[in-house]
């Protein structure tokens, strides 16, 4: 009942940790068997190492937290050296994350990462808003990300995700601009840009001044940008931001999304993500529904 | 290490702001060192989420044999603020025992330990005094606050070794800082925690001898993963180029990582 | 240590209740004195009446809410004549809320507003979410929010506040462009769009589909829009979103507003705003702080 | 109209998930009708702003004399679950009492009232049958639950008045909806709280006689400032258009405002 079938994706439940909270999984993995999950999404690579910004990195708001981390991550040969090994033993499908600062960057990490076998997807993170040089652009421009996403396509062995920045006044542009572009599928939504100020020292808290805000407080904008982009869009949308719970996870189906991930809630509860694939049937036995592929854009369909 | 709602056993204000959380449960058998922290989800029940990350709080000690440990903390902001409201016999949320604490056995056997604390940077302190002890290491405290009125466990410490207190006011002890006292005192190893700029105080003091040195950074996760808590690595040709101060720390051999 | 100065403006506290969550005043004025606020702004205005939309018109999140009010008012003669005489004998300043679904609509509503000698300023909603009709375009496109803002400016006697929508890519090209058109000062934020799905019914819980979120959730991307705005324009910013204690106020102070505005924490106490001006002084004392124009942009100022 | 943090003397679960919580304070004496409500903000205490929104719960009864209130409500939500967890002695952030309650002036003395009421439409009424039995009318209370185990305050009911109990699932009292067994009762005046499609069969059924009807409606401020909670007039030339249902009610004659 929990089986989800997309690009690249086949899931034996929709429910996977999201890029950037849960590393390449070796800290998660000591915690529980990661094959209970339905994939993995790893942290962002690109082509240099990184070591992303000065600290403090992260700080708490209501309901949420802001991040700038930066990136941070040992390139992407580093990674497929040392971390991608680990999923040869496990049976759990893997989602690389794919980051950069120019096109050609984004081109070359996506082709070596898609050339990986123990890789299914890849995940075009063109809506990270914590480096500095050109990143963002390519997450608030439709032509931009579409001629990106095209790129990545013509070279990548695996299907595509594109995962959308809600920092935009038109998300369903933006959604119809990758689709058209060749994407096979949308992960949404990243971060919305926010700071905080320390009253003490009376500057932004976070050393890169602005971060980026996830967890409970940013859910209603992610369901409401799933909700309209699923309607008109025709590729599969990985559901995610501020998702805490089975509910939650049903709320994002009946948005539209036909998978979710699980950022944040991972920092609260280490658990999280077995916990909800555990209570997820019977959340749906109560409902009445035998198979959660019934349930995406529910809210919707007439 | 591992997630448990722990019992409360006692929670008591020893200081101004200053709190003494006594918990029960199984995490106890799997504390290793002295220094290592739980991280507390603090939370108005049900499912609230607000605060919604964990807070990091050092085990101050712990006694396997009662299967408790005990915690002290500075109440301050939103998540320690309500957690001092906890009554005994309810439930806290504990992920722990995290990170790499103060290794004990780099000082001899019969050998002479210092161990220096400012603040909120104490409680860690009074569980490795406590296993040093027990090692038959003669420790030397020095622990500095900022006023008589923040003062905790100055009996306890004594009982462990030579204590010297220090406030910032002389209010109680000495007036002045812990470095202005160390050339009196003889040791083979020192361990400190507490602010950054006693931190490197002490790195510059203390260069003739080993110092371990326990550090603070926002975190998230808590456990590796998120990459909020890194440090730089002092050696440029590091292989990794940084630490985290979550799993790799908090403890760390000064001048391993930049203080900051 | 309180006063501040804006266009229209003289406040004796820089703290006012957000427009749309104070009504006309007469509710929160049975409750404590008016004259103890810097200034009211009055709920929007509309040329014509309007019911506004059916219920239900606000749903909870985590650390915030949905409105979907759909600018209910009496329409602006019937405000002039039933509700604005209330502040004749008060002495507290008024900022009038202008919304409208086609510019001719704010122009008209706009005139006759500032002609009222109780008004002191207009707030132009450029950016309410929650009118279906054009409304939210004036405050996504700069080109036309700033056609807009120099109609109303040509024909209004008082001076004019443009509020700002959060929900655009750029919002330093929106504070920008009416600020050329001759914006006397800006508010931000508005609320963000967001949406909650209701599990039972498996629909959107507003009637209106989406609702605009307003409360502490969104007071970290009110703080980053702020501090980037008023570092690119010279006209006032009066901060809003999430405000809910001196803190917050400071904080928002820091990052560049002039003035702030308080909507939704009037619902979690209804005392919030007199509470929040009395404890501004001893906050500024505490801090060192003798004035609170010291405090404006001090997070970016050098 | 008032803020008040209420002291807890007494809280029971008294039916399943159905909480009977005693509430001491000073607002106890601006009540002034049967069937107002108080808006709780229910918090972790602290600062914690989850959940944000007050709660809307109606005054089930008052005794000025010893300064209290008693409120029913159904433990479901997020707000509800925490407020559940409440303890005795604690302090409740109340503000009301809010709005416009039942007229028992309505029913002439020595008249005859009918009460119905069904699930947590109940609470109001109870206060209400005592206030109508104060002024020496005959009350005949309907109330509906959905099953046995849902059933709460029968006998206070019966000692108010004769008191049907209908459960949908016929595991109490009679089997069926309340509308069922109107026809079996004499009355001048009808009063009303529960489910809007109750409240629909009801205005349909009681057409000759007055009927009174306690709405809810989704809640932003609670005091008539926000339009949250609106309600279209029936009367296309009502000069408003519109009730809030905050202030203006929760209680309207039947037909004053569409149902909805
Ligand atoms: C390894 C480690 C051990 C610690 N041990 C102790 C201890 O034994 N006793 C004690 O009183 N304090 C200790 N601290 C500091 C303690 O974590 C903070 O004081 C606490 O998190 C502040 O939370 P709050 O709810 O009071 O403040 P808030 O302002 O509400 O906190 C907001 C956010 O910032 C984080 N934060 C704020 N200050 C700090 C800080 N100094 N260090 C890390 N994160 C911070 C919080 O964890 C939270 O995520 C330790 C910190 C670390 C990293
Ligand atoms: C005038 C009035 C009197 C009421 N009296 C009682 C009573 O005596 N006993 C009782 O059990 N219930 C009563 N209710 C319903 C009660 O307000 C809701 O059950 C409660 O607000 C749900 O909160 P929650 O935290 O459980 O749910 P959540 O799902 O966490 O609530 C989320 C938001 O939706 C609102 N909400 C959810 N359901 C309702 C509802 N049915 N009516 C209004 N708002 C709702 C909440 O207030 C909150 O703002 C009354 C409602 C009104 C309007
Ligand atoms: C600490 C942290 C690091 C993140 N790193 C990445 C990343 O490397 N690549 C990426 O695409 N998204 C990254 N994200 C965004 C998350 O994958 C996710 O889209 C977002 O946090 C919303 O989900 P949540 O509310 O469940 O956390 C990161 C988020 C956090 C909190
Ligand atoms: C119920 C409600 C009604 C509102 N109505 C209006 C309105 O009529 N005009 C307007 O400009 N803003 C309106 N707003 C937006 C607020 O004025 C304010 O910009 C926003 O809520 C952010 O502030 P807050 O987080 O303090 O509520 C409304 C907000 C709420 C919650
Ligand atoms: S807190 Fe997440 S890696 Fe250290
Ligand atoms: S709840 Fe605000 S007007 Fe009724």
């Amino acid at each position: 009942m929990l089986e989800v079938h997309l690009p690249g994706l086949d899931l034996k439940n929709p429910v996977m940790p999201a890029s950037g909270c849960f590393a390449f999984g070796a800290e998660y993995g000591n915690l529980y068997d990661l094959n209970r999950l339905g994939a993995v999404t790893i942290k962002a690579a690109t082509l240099q190492p990184r070591y992303g910004n000065p600290t403090p990195r992260v700080a708490e708001t209501p309901s949420g937290m802001l991040n700038a981390i930066g990136l941070q991550n040992p390139g992407v040969d580093e990674i497929i050296r040392k971390e991608l090994p680990r999923f040869e033993e496990n049976k759990v499908p893997v989602i690389a994350n794919i980051a950069g600062s120019e096109m050609e960057d984004y081109v070359l990490t996506a082709e070596k990462m898609s050339q990986q076998s123990v890789v299914n997807a890849l995940e075009l993170n063109i809506s990270c808003p914590n480096v500095k040089h050109g990143g963002i652009m390519f997450g608030t421009v439709p032509e931009v990300a579409a001629e990106l996403t095209a790129k990545v396509k013509a070279v990548s062995e695996k299907p595509v995700y594109v995962k959308l920045s809600p920092n935009v006044t038109d998300i369903v542009a933006m959604g119809k601009a990758v689709e058209e572009a060749g994407a096979d599928g949308l992960s949404m939504i990243n971060t919305l840009l926010g700071m905080r100020i320390d009253l003490r020292t009376r500057k932004p808290l976070l050393s890169n001044l602005t971060g980026g805000l996830s967890g409970p407080a940013i859910k209603p904008v992610a369901i409401r940008m799933i909700y309209e982009v699923s309607q008109n869009v025709s590729i599969p949308i990985i559901g995610m931001g501020g998702i805490q719970n089975a509910d939650d996870v049903i709320e994002f189906f009946l948005a539209g999304a036909c998978a979710v991930a699980i950022g944040t809630a991972n920092f609260v509860d280490p658990f999280v993500c077995p916990k909800i694939i555990k209570e997820l049937p019977e959340k749906l036995d109560a409902m009445g529904v035998s198979d959660i592929n019934e349930l995406v854009g529910r809210s919707w369909k007439k | 290490m591992m997630q448990e709602n722990m019992r409360v056993l006692a929670h008591e204000e020893i200081a101004d702001c200053i709190f003494e959380l006594k918990l029960e449960g199984e995490m106890v058998w799997a504390i290793t060192e002295p220094g290592q922290f739980v991280h507390i989800r603090v939370g108005g029940g049900s499912q609230s989420v607000a605060p919604l990350l964990r807070r990091p709080i050092s085990i101050s000690s712990a006694d396997p044999s009662k299967k408790t440990m005990t915690l002290i903390y500075r109440s301050g902001g939103l998540g320690t603020g309500l957690l001092s409201e906890t009554g005994i016999g309810e439930k806290v949320d504990v992920l722990g025992p995290l990170g790499h604490g103060f290794p004990v056995e780099a000082t001899p056997l019969q050998g002479k330990a210092l161990v220096i604390g400012g603040g909120v940077g104490i409680p860690p302190l009074y569980g490795l005094s406590q296993e040093l002890n027990a090692r038959g290491i003669q420790v030397t405290h020095v622990l500095g606050f900022r006023s008589a009125k923040d003062v905790f466990y100055q009996m306890a410490f004594e009982k462990a070794g030579r204590t010297i207190i220090m406030t910032e006011d002389g209010t109680d002890g000495r007036r002045g800082r812990v470095t202005d006292v160390l050339d009196s005192v003889d040791f083979d190893v020192a361990y400190a925690c507490g602010p950054i700029p006693m931190l490197k105080a002490l790195e510059h003091a203390i260069t003739e001898k080993p110092l371990f040195v326990s550090l603070e950074q926002r975190m998230g996760c808590g456990i590796g993963a998120c990459m909020a808590c890194v440090t730089r690595a002092t050696d440029a040709n590091d292989a990794k180029g940084y630490r985290r101060v979550c799993c790799d720390g908090p403890v760390f051999k000064a001048g391993e990582v930049e203080l900051c």
